[in-house]
C-alpha cells in the first residue's frame, strides 16, 4: 500500500460522514423554499455548531473508550451560569465567559477524576455525575431566566460579511485550538492509547491518566463552549432537564455517525463533526418533506436507523467471520 | 447443617452484592430516623412493589449488560408494551386473554430488531438501541395521533400489578418467580453459560462453536420483552398506559444492575446484586422524594450518593 | 412589512380576544391579502396533550371557513431543543410563511426569533408555553391562576386547614413555578394551618402514582390534594393506598374527572380546570385575525374551562366511555371554537 | 567490556496472587555485554520476574540495584526512564495506533509540544531497520498486522528507546526461523554494544546460539545459574522439570493403514488468499503444515473451521461433501471438528472466567439436557481433563487468566478434547511452552491419533514438524508447494520449500499488510 492509502484509511469514518453530510444537505437546501441562501445556511450552521460542539466533548471521552452521559448536562450547567454571568460591560463579559469555561472543564475533570482515580466505569459514573450537574442547574436557575450581552451572542450567531456564520467559524477555532493541538500531544496519543487497549498502553509507561483526565476536562471545556453558544442562542437559561438528556443521546448519534468508535481508540472530533451537522440535517428534512406531523418522529427514527446501520454494508464485504468481533 | 449453610453463603456471595444490601439497611436507618412510617410495612410493601416494576425491566437491561452491551430503547419499549396490551383489550374477549402476551410479544419485536442490529449487522448496541427508540416512538405517535385506541389496562392487568396474595403484592411475587428463573438460567443453562462467555470474549465463544449472533438475538429479545413486561405492569399499576410512560426507567435501570455489582463490560454480575441494586435505587428515590427536599438537591443527593456507593464496592481492580 | 402599531381596545372579536390586563397593548398589524402561509412549530410530540393540540391543529385549519383562507398549513415538531425549535421558526421565516404559531420550550429562549420575525413582518404567535416577550402575540393560559383556583378550593373545603399534599409538575418549568406560587400563596393568604407535602410528578400519571403513594405511605393521611398533573395516578394511589377520599384541585384529563364523577359521593370533592389543547385553534384564529389586519391583544386571556363538584356531566365534561389519557374541555365558545374530545381524539377504531 | 560488577540485581524477590506463590525469594544479577538467559518449565515465574524489573508489577518483598545503587520501579515509566526496556510475553502494542506511533510511543519527537510526525516517521523507520523489520510499512496499524510482524515491532519499539538493559520474554516465539535469525543479529550486536540483555525462550536452540550465561527457574526460584554451553541440554531440562528427560517425541507408527481419507479438501481457495489446495487426512494420521509463517497456513486451518465466507473447492468428510460455515457447523457430530486457535487469550479462554466454565464451555450441547447443564456430567468430564492433560491450578473456580501460559493453553485443548473430536486442527499449539508441556502435547497427539482421530498440525517450529508428522503440506503464498512423506521430512526440505527455492528466481519481498 502507498502512503495515501493509509492516509485515507486513516480518515475514512470522517470522509464518510463528510459524504452522508453534503448528500443530506444538498437534499435540504434543494428542496428549501427559500433555496442555498446565507440565511438558511446561518440557521443550519447555528443549530449545527451546538451540537457539534457537544458532539466534539463526546469524541475527547470516546476515543479512551469512556463515555460522558453527562455531557448535556454539563451544556444545560454552563448554559444556566453563562445566563447570570455572561453579561454586562466588555470586561465583565469576558471574565463571565471564562467562568463559565472554567466550571465546565471542572465538570469534565470531575467525571475525568472520578473515572481515573476513583476506577469506576464511565457509564455509570457520568449518570451520577450528570444528576449533579442538573441539580446545580437547577439551583442556578429554578425557572428559565436571564440574560446575556445580546451584542456577543448575536455577533456569534450571526454571519461575518454578511456570508459565513460566525458560529462556523468559532467551530474551526475549537477544532483547531483545542481539538488539533491535543490530539497531536503526547497526552492526546495517550488517551487514544488508553481507549485502544489500556494494559499495553500501561505497560509502555504512556501518560495515560494524565492524558484521560486532560481527554475528560477539555471535554468538559468544549461542553461549556456549547452552553455559551447555547446561550448566545437564547439569551437565556433553563434547566431543562429532557433537553439535556437529548443532548447527550445526540452526541452518541453525531459520533457514531462521524466514524468514531464507541470502542475507543479510533475517530476524530472532525469526524464528530460533520456527523453532528448531518444528524441535525435529518431533523431538518422534515421541514422540507410535507409530511403529517404525526409521522415525523417516525421519520426521524427510521432516518436514523438507517444512517447508522449503513455502516454494516461494509460487513458484507467481510470474508473472515472473526472480523465480526474486533 | 444450617448453621453451616449460612456463612458458606456469605462467604460465597460477591462483596458488591453484599456491600449493597447493607447500604439498602444504611438508607432503611436513616428513613428510619427521619421518620418511623419508612419503616412501617405499608411503605415497605408500597416500596417493594414499585420495585417490582423496576426489577423486571432490570432484569432484561442485567442479560444484556451481561453480554457487554447496553438496551436504550428502554422508554418507548416499556410504553410500547404497556399501549399494544391496553390497544389489544379492545377486541372482545380474545383480546382481554391475549392482552399481556401480545404487549410483551411487541416488546420482543423492538428487542428483536435490536439483536439484529447488533448481532447481525454488528452495530454497537448504544446506538441501535438509542435509533429503535426512536422509532417506537414515532410509531406509537402515529398510533395513538390517528384515533384513540383503548388505553385502559385490563382487569388481569391491575391484579398482576396491584393485587396481593397473603399481603404480599402480586408485582413481588411476579420479581421473585422472574428472579429465580433468571438465576436458573444464567446458572445453569448453556444460554446463561454462553451468555457469560460472549460478555467476557466474543470471539473464544464464537470459536467455541457457539452461534453467538442467536444467543445475543435472543439476550436482546428478551430484554425487550422484560421491558414490555415492566410496561404492562406499569399500565397495570397505573390502571391505563400513557405515552412516554417509560422515560423515568432507563438510567435507573441502568444504574440498578451496575449498583448490583454487574460489569458494565460484561460477563460479571449476579442476579442477586441485581435485585440489590433495583432495591436501593428504589428506596433512594421514594426517600429523596418523601423528604421534601426540593428538586435541585435531590438530584445532587442522589448524583452523589451513587457515587459513593460505587466508590465504596464498584472499583475496577487497579491495573497493579 | 411595516411593524404592528400600537392602537387602543377594543379587539375584533373581544369575547374572544379577550385582553390579559387592563394595560395589555393592541396591536394591528397592516392587512394582508390571503390566503396565507402560516406555521405551527411545535417542540416535544410524544405525549397526550400535544398530539391532542396537533390533532386539533389540523382539524381547526381543515374547517372550510378556515381553510379558505389558508394557502397553507404546516406543522413542524422538533423535539425537547429549544436551539431546533428557534431554528424551524427561522426558517419559517426565510421561506416567507406569514404568521407563525408556537409552543415554545422555553418562554425566554425566543428573543433573537422574536427580533427576527418582526423585521421580517411575520406575524408569531405563541400559546401554551408563552413567550417573556411585549412583541410577539400570547395566547396565555392563567397558570398562576391556576394555582389559585385549586388553592381557594382547598381552603374552601377545609376550613380549619389540615394537611395537603400538592403534586407538583416538571421541575424548572415557569408552568410549574407559576402553579405551585399560586397554591402556595392562596394557602398562605387564607390564614389557616395548611401544612403542604410537595412532591414532584413530572405532569406524568405514572410518575405521580408513585410519588403520591410514597408520600401517602410516610406522610400520610392528608386532608386534601391538589395535583397538576398526572391527576389519574394521584387518584389511583389514593385508591390502592385505600387512601380516604379528600377534597382535590386538579387538571382536566378525562380519567380524573370520570375518578371525580364516580367518588363525588365518597368525598372525592373536585374541581377541575386547565388548558386544554384546543387553545392552538384559538392561537391560530388569532394569527388570522392579525393578519387580516383585525385589531387584536398583545396578550390574550383564555378562558378556563372550570368543573367544579357537583357539576360533573357525562358526556359533556367527561366522556365514561373513552380513554382517561386525553384533555378535556376542548370547546372555546366565545371564539366559537367547540370542538368535542371525540372530534379529536374519538374517531374510535370503529369509525376509522 | 566485561569483568566489571553487575549492572542489575533483585535478591529475595518474592510475589504472590492471592494464594499462588510466583515468586518466592528469587535473585538474578546480569552483567553488561551479555545475553542472560532465563529457563524454566512454565509458571516457574520467569515473567513474573521480568515484570518487576519493568516496574510492571510490584514485588512484595525484595531490593533491586541498578549499577550498584538500590532502586524501586513505581511504574513501566519509571523503569523505562532507568534505561530497562521490555519486550514482553504479552504484546504491548496498541492495536489502533500506527507502527511508526507505537515505535516511538514513549518518548515522541515534539516540536512546539506537539509530536513531529515526520521526525516520528524516520525514527520509527531506522528503529524497523535496526530490528530487521524494514518490510514493515510504518503507517500500517498494528492491528492489521500479523502476529510475527507485531513482534518485530516490539522489537523496534524496545531498541527506539535506546535501553541499556533489554529484556525480551518470549519475544521470538511467534516468529519463523528467518525472523529469528534477523532477530539475533541484531541481539548480538546490542550485546557488543554493551548493553545487558534478558531473554526468556523455551526453545533451547536458540538459547544454545545466543546466551552467555543461563540461569534456570523453578517453582519461583532461581535453581541453578552457570555459564552457557557447561550443561548438557539433557541436564538443564532436568534443572527446570525437576525429573528425568528422555526423547522428546513419541514414536511414529511405521505404516498407515489403508484407511479412506476422513477429511479432504479439493480445489479450496478463498479470496486471493489460498489458492486450488486439495489434500486428505486419514484417520490415526497427524499431516503437519510448514512453511514460512503467513503463507495461508492459519486462513486454512479457519477455512476447514467454518471462519471463512466465500470459499470454494469442496471440503468432505468421510467422502460426503460437508458444507462448514460456522465453528458450530464444524463441531457437530457428524463432523466432530475441534481447532485449537492461534491466540489462547483472545481466541481460546475467556481469561476472567473460571477454569471450570472454560473448560466445559465447547462441550455444553453435550453436557446439557434440553438445554440445561448436567451438573455431575459435567464435573466428571472436567476431572477427566484435569487429570488427562495434568492441568496444574489451584483451584477449578479461579480465574483461568492466573495460570500460568503453558496451563492455559492445556485448557484450551482440554475444553476440545473434552468433545472427543474425530478431526482435530492445531494452530500453532505448542507455542511459549515449555518442553515438559511440549513433550505431553506431542504424546496426546500420537494417542489421540492412535485413536483414531485425523489431525491437522500447523506450526513454526521445523523441529516439531519432523518428530511428529507423518506428513508435511509446506504452504508458499496461499498454495501447497511441496508434500513431504515420512523420511522426506527433514529441516532442510521443509526450509527450501518453505523459501520457495528454485533455482533462478529470486522473490522480491512485498511490504507486509493485510
Ligand atoms: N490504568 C492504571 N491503573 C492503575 N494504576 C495506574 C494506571 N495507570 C497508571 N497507574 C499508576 O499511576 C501512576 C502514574 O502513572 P502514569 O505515568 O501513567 O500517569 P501520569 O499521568 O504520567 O501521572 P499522574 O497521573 O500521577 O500525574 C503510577 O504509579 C502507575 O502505577
Ligand atoms: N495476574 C496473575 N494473577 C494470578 N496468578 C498469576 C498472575 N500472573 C502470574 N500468576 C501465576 O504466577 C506463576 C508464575 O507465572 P509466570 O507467568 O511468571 O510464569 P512463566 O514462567 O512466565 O510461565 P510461562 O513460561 O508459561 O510464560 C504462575 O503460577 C501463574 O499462574
Ligand atoms: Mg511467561
Ligand atoms: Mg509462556
Amino acid at each position: 500500500m502507498k502512503d495515501w492509502q493509509y492516509r485515507l484509511a486513516e480518515h475514512r469514518g470522517t470522509l464518510i460522514a463528510l459524504a452522508i453530510f453534503i448528500v443530506m444537505f444538498a437534499i435540504y437546501t434543494a428542496n428549501h423554499p427559500a433555496g442555498f441562501t446565507a440565511n438558511v445556511v446561518q440557521t443550519a450552521a447555528n443549530k449545527g455548531a451546538l451540537l457539534a460542539f457537544v458532539a466534539i466533548a463526546q469524541t475527547l471521552v470516546v476515543i479512551t473508550a469512556g463515555i460522558d452521559l453527562s455531557v448535556g448536562m454539563i451544556l444545560l450547567l454552563t448554559n444556566c451560569l453563562a445566563s447570570w454571568v455572561v453579561v454586562g460591560s466588555p470586561m465583565e463579559t469576558a471574565f463571565g465567559a471564562v467562568l463559565v469555561l472554567l466550571a465546565g472543564a471542572a465538570c469534565g475533570a470531575l467525571n475525568g477524576a472520578i473515572v481515573i482515580y476513583g476506577r469506576l466505569q464511565p457509564i455509570v459514573a457520568t449518570i451520577a455525575t450528570g444528576a449533579v450537574f442538573y441539580g446545580v442547574a437547577l439551583l442556578l436557575r429554578p425557572f428559565p431566566g436571564g440574560s446575556v450581552n445580546e451584542d456577543l451572542a448575536d455577533a456569534l450567531t450571526g454571519k461575518i460579511f454578511g456570508v459565513v456564520p460566525a458560529s462556523l467559524i468559532v467551530l474551526l477555532a475549537v477544532i483547531l485550538l483545542v481539538w488539533i493541538p491535543f490530539s497531536h500531544s503526547v497526552y492526546g496519543r495517550a488517551a487514544y492509547a488508553a481507549g485502544s487497549s489500556e494494559p499495553a498502553a500501561y505497560i509502555s509507561g504512556m501518560p495515560i491518566r494524565r492524558g484521560k483526565f486532560l481527554a475528560y476536562t477539555l471535554a468538559g471545556l468544549v461542553a461549556a463552549i456549547g452552553g455559551l453558544f447555547l446561550t448566545f442562542f437564547s439569551y437565556t437559561g433553563e434547566a431543562a432537564y429532557a433537553s439535556g438528556n437529548a443532548y447527550t443521546l445526540f452526541s452518541i448519534a453525531a459520533v457514531v455517525l462521524g466514524g468514531v468508535s464507541l470502542f475507543g481508540g479510533k475517530g476524530s472530533a472532525v469526524g464528530a463533526v460533520f456527523g453532528a451537522l448531518a444528524f441535525r440535517t435529518i431533523g431538518d428534512l422534515l421541514f422540507v418533506f410535507d409530511l403529517d406531523p404525526l409521522w415525523q418522529p417516525l421519520f426521524q427514527g427510521l432516518i436514523l436507523l438507517a444512517a447508522v446501520s449503513l455502516g454494516a454494508f461494509a460487513l458484507f464485504r467481510v470474508k473472515n467471520r472473526l472480523e465480526w468481533f474486533l | 447443617m444450617t448453621a453451616n449453610a449460612l456463612p458458606q453463603f456469605i462467604r460465597k456471595a460477591d462483596p458488591a452484592v453484599l456491600t449493597a444490601f447493607g447500604c439498602i439497611i444504611l438508607l432503611l436507618v436513616i428513613g428510619g430516623i427521619y421518620s418511623r412510617s419508612f419503616l412501617s410495612p405499608e411503605y415497605l410493601l408500597q416500596q417493594l412493589k414499585v420495585a417490582s416494576f423496576l426489577g423486571v425491566i432490570a432484569t432484561g437491561m442485567m442479560l444484556v449488560v451481561l453480554l457487554g452491551q447496553i438496551d436504550l430503547s428502554v422508554p418507548w419499549t416499556v410504553t410500547a408494551g404497556a399501549m399494544m396490551a391496553c390497544a389489544v383489550a379492545a377486541y372482545g374477549p380474545v383480546g382481554v386473554a391475549l392482552a399481556i402476551p401480545f404487549g410483551i410479544f411487541c416488546g420482543a419485536l423492538i428487542g428483536a430488531i435490536n439483536g439484529i442490529g447488533v448481532a447481525y449487522l454488528r452495530i454497537p448496541s448504544m446506538i441501535v438501541t438509542l435509533a429503535t427508540n426512536a422509532v417506537a416512538q414515532g410509531i406509537m405517535v402515529i398510533y395513538t395521533g390517528g384515533f384513540s385506541p383503548q388505553d385502559s389496562a385490563t382487569d388481569a392487568m391491575r391484579y398482576l400489578a396491584t393485587g396481593t396474595i397473603l399481603g404480599i403484592p402480586n408485582a413481588a411475587i411476579i420479581w421473585l418467580i422472574l428472579g429465580v428463573a433468571t438465576v436458573f438460567v444464567l446458572g445453569r443453562t448453556s444460554f446463561g453459560r454462553s451468555v457469560y462467555g460472549i460478555g467476557n470474549r466474543e470471539r473464544a465463544a464464537y470459536l467455541s462453536g457457539i452461534n453467538t449472533r442467536r444467543i445475543v438475538m435472543i439476550a436482546f429479545a428478551a430484554s425487550g420483552a422484560l421491558s414490555a413486561f415492566g410496561g404492562v405492569l406499569l399500565a397495570g399499576y397505573a390502571s391505563k398506559a400513557a405515552q412516554s410512560m417509560g422515560d423515568a426507567y432507563l438510567l435507573p435501570a441502568i444504574a440498578a444492575v451496575v449498583l448490583g455489582g454487574t460489569s458494565i463490560l460484561g460477563g460479571r454480575g449476579s442476579y442477586m446484586g441485581t435485585v440489590a441494586g433495583v432495591i436501593l435505587i428504589t428506596l433512594l428515590q421514594s426517600i429523596l422524594s418523601v423528604m421534601q427536599m426540593p428538586e435541585a438537591g435531590r438530584q445532587i443527593t442522589y448524583g452523589l450518593l451513587i457515587i459513593l456507593m460505587l466508590l465504596l464496592y464498584g472499583r475496577s481492580p487497579a491495573i497493579r | 412589512y411595516a411593524e404592528p402599531e400600537v392602537v387602543s381596545g377594543p379587539a375584533a372579536e373581544p369575547d374572544c380576544f379577550a385582553p390579559w390586563s387592563a394595560d395589555t397593548k393592541f396591536f394591528k398589524f397592516p392587512k394582508k391579502d390571503g390566503p396565507y402561509r402560516i406555521a405551527l412549530a411545535n417542540g416535544y410530540i410524544a405525549n397526550t396533550w400535544r398530539i391532542q393540540m396537533v390533532q386539533t391543529a389540523k382539524a381547526y385549519a381543515a374547517q372550510p371557513d378556515v381553510a379558505a383562507k389558508l394557502k397553507e398549513f404546516k406543522v413542524v415538531s422538533t423535539g425537547e431543543d429549544v436551539p431546533a425549535q428557534i431554528s424551524a421558526i427561522n426558517n419559517f421565516i426565510d421561506s416567507g410563511y406569514d404568521a407563525i404559531v408556537v409552543n415554545a420550550q422555553n418562554p425566554t429562549a425566543f428573543a433573537p426569533v422574536i427580533k427576527r420575525a418582526k423585521e421580517a413582518g411575520v406575524v408569531l404567535v405563541a400559546f401554551d408555553n408563552t413567550l417573556d416577550t411585549q412583541d410577539a402575540i400570547n395566547v396565555n393560559v392563567d397558570q398562576k391562576g391556576l394555582g389559585v383556583l385549586w388553592g381557594d378550593w382547598l381552603v374552601k373545603h377545609l376550613p380549619n386547614g389540615g394537611k395537603v399534599l400538592e403534586v407538583r409538575g416538571v421541575a424548572g418549568t415557569s408552568v410549574d413555578t407559576d402553579r405551585h406560587n399560586g397554591i402556595h400563596e392562596t394557602l398562605q393568604a387564607s390564614g389557616k394551618d395548611f401544612k403542604v407535602t410537595e412532591v414532584m410528578g413530572k405532569w406524568d400519571d405514572g410518575v405521580a402514582q408513585k410519588v403520591a403513594a410514597d408520600a401517602i405511605a410516610t406522610n400520610g393521611p392528608f386532608d386534601g390534594i391538589t395535583a397538576q398533573g398526572g391527576d389519574t395516578g394521584v387518584v389511583q394511589a389514593m385508591i390502592d393506598a385505600k387512601h380516604p377520599f379528600v377534597p382535590f384541585g386538579g387538571e382536566t384529563e378525562n380519567g380524573f374527572r370520570k375518578f371525580c364523577a364516580k367518588f363525588s359521593g365518597e368525598g372525592l370533592k373536585c374541581t377541575s380546570a386547565g388548558t386544554g389543547p384546543a387553545q392552538v385553534a384559538v392561537a391560530i384564529k388569532t394569527a388570522i385575525a392579525a393578519l387580516e389586519g383585525n385589531v387584536v391583544p398583545q396578550s390574550v386571556k383564555l378562558p378556563l374551562a372550570i368543573v367544579s363538584d357537583p357539576d360533573f356531566k357525562d358526556g359533556q365534561d367527561y366522556f365514561s366511555g373513552e380513554s382517561d389519557n386525553f384533555f378535556v374541555g376542548n370547546s372555546f365558545p366565545t371564539c366559537g371554537i367547540n370542538f368535542t374530545a371525540q372530534e379529536i381524539m374519538g374517531q374510535s377504531k370503529e369509525n376509522q | 567490556m566485561e569483568g566489571a560488577g553487575p549492572l542489575f540485581q533483585m535478591e529475595g524477590i518474592s510475589k504472590s496472587y492471592g494464594g499462588v506463590r510466583a515468586l518466592q525469594d528469587a535473585s538474578l544479577s546480569i552483567r553488561a555485554g551479555t545475553i542472560h538467559a532465563i529457563l524454566g518449565e512454565n509458571g516457574a515465574g520467569k515473567s513474573t520476574l521480568i515484570k518487576v524489573m519493568a516496574g510492571v508489577v510490584s514485588p512484595d518483598q525484595g531490593q533491586m540495584m541498578l549499577g550498584g545503587n538500590p532502586v524501586q520501579f513505581a511504574s513501566p515509566a519509571a523503569a523505562m526512564e532507568a534505561g530497562i526496556a521490555c519486550v514482553v510475553q504479552e504484546l504491548s502494542l496498541i492495536p489502533e495506533l500506527s507502527v511508526a506511533d507505537n515505535v516511538v510511543i514513549s518518548n515522541p519527537p515534539q516540536r512546539f509540544g506537539l509530536i513531529d510526525r515526520t521526525a516520528q516517521r524516520r525514527i520509527a523507520e531506522q528503529s524497523l531497520l535496526r530490528a530487521g523489520a524494514g518490510d514493515v510499512h510504518p503507517m500500517a496499524l498494528v492491528k492489521d498486522l500479523p502476529l510475527s510482524r507485531r513482534q518485530m515491532v516490539e522489537i523496534a519499539k524496545a531498541l527506539t528507546r535506546k535501553p541499556r538493559i533489554l529484556i525480551l520474554d518470549e519475544a521470538t516465539s511467534a516468529l519463523t526461523a528467518s525472523d529469528v535469525s534477523k532477530v539475533f543479529e541484531v541481539l548480538k550486536r546490542l550485546r557488543s554494544e554493551g548493553l545487558a540483555l534478558l531473554y526468556i525462550s523455551h526453545r533451547m536452540n536458540e538459547i544454545a546460539e545466543l546466551a552467555d550465561e543461563c540461569t534456570v527457574f523453578r517453582n519461583g526460584r532461581n535453581v541453578a545459574s552457570f555459564p552457557a554451553g557447561t550443561k548438557s541440554d539433557g541436564e538443564v531440562v532436568q534443572l527446570m522439570i525437576g525429573r528425568e528427560y528422555q526423547n522428546v517425541y513419541p514414536e511414529k507408527p511405521t505404516a498407515q493403514a489403508d484407511a479412506k481419507p476422513l477429511l479432504e479438501v479439493q480445489n479450496l481457495s478463498w479470496a486471493n488468499r489460498l489458492h486450488d489446495i486439495s489434500f486428505g487426512v486419514k484417520p490415526g494420521e497427524i499431516l503437519g503444515l510448514g512453511g514460512l509463517d503467513g503463507q495461508g497456513q492459519r486462513e486454512l486451518l479457519l477455512a476447514l473451521f467454518g471462519v471463512l465466507r466465500g470459499l470454494e473447492g469442496e471440503v468432505k468428510i468421510e467422502g460426503k461433501a460437508t458444507k462448514l460455515d460456522s465453528p458450530a457447523s464444524a463441531r457437530k457430530k457428524n463432523v466432530g471438528m475441534a481447532l485449537i486457535p492461534e491466540d489462547r487469550k483472545t481466541e481460546g479462554l475467556m481469561l476472567p472466567m473460571s477454569v471450570r466454565d472454560n473448560l466445559s464451555f465447547a462441550s455444553l450441547d453435550m453436557l446439557t439436557v434440553r438445554g440445561i447443564v448436567d451438573k455431575t456430567k459435567e464435573a466428571q468430564s472436567i476431572d477427566e481433563m484435569v487429570k488427562l492433560l495434568a492441568i496444574k491450578t489451584g483451584a477449578l473456580d479461579s480465574p483461568v487468566s492466573s495460570l500460568s501460559g503453558g496451563n492455559q493453553q492445556k485448557v484450551v485443548i482440554a475444553k476440545w478434547l473434552m468433545r472427543h473430536p474425530r478431526i482435530i486442527l492445531l494452530n500453532d499449539p505448542t507455542r511459549g511452552i515449555d518442553v515438559g508441556t511440549k513433550q505431553e502435547i506431542y504424546l496426546l497427539m500420537r494417542r489421540l491419533a492412535d485413536q483414531g482421530a485425523a489431525i491437522v498440525f500447523y506450526s513454526t517450529d521445523y523441529a516439531e514438524l519432523i518428530g511428529c508428522c507423518d506428513r508435511v503440506l509446506v504452504m508458499y503464498n496461499g498454495a501447497v508447494e511441496t508434500e513431504l512423506l515420512g523420511d522426506e521430512i527433514t529441516e532442510h526440505a521443509l526450509i527450501s520449500s518453505a523459501l520457495h527455492i528454485r533455482p533462478k528466481e529470486n522473490q522480491p519481498r512485498e511490504r507486509v499488510s493485510r
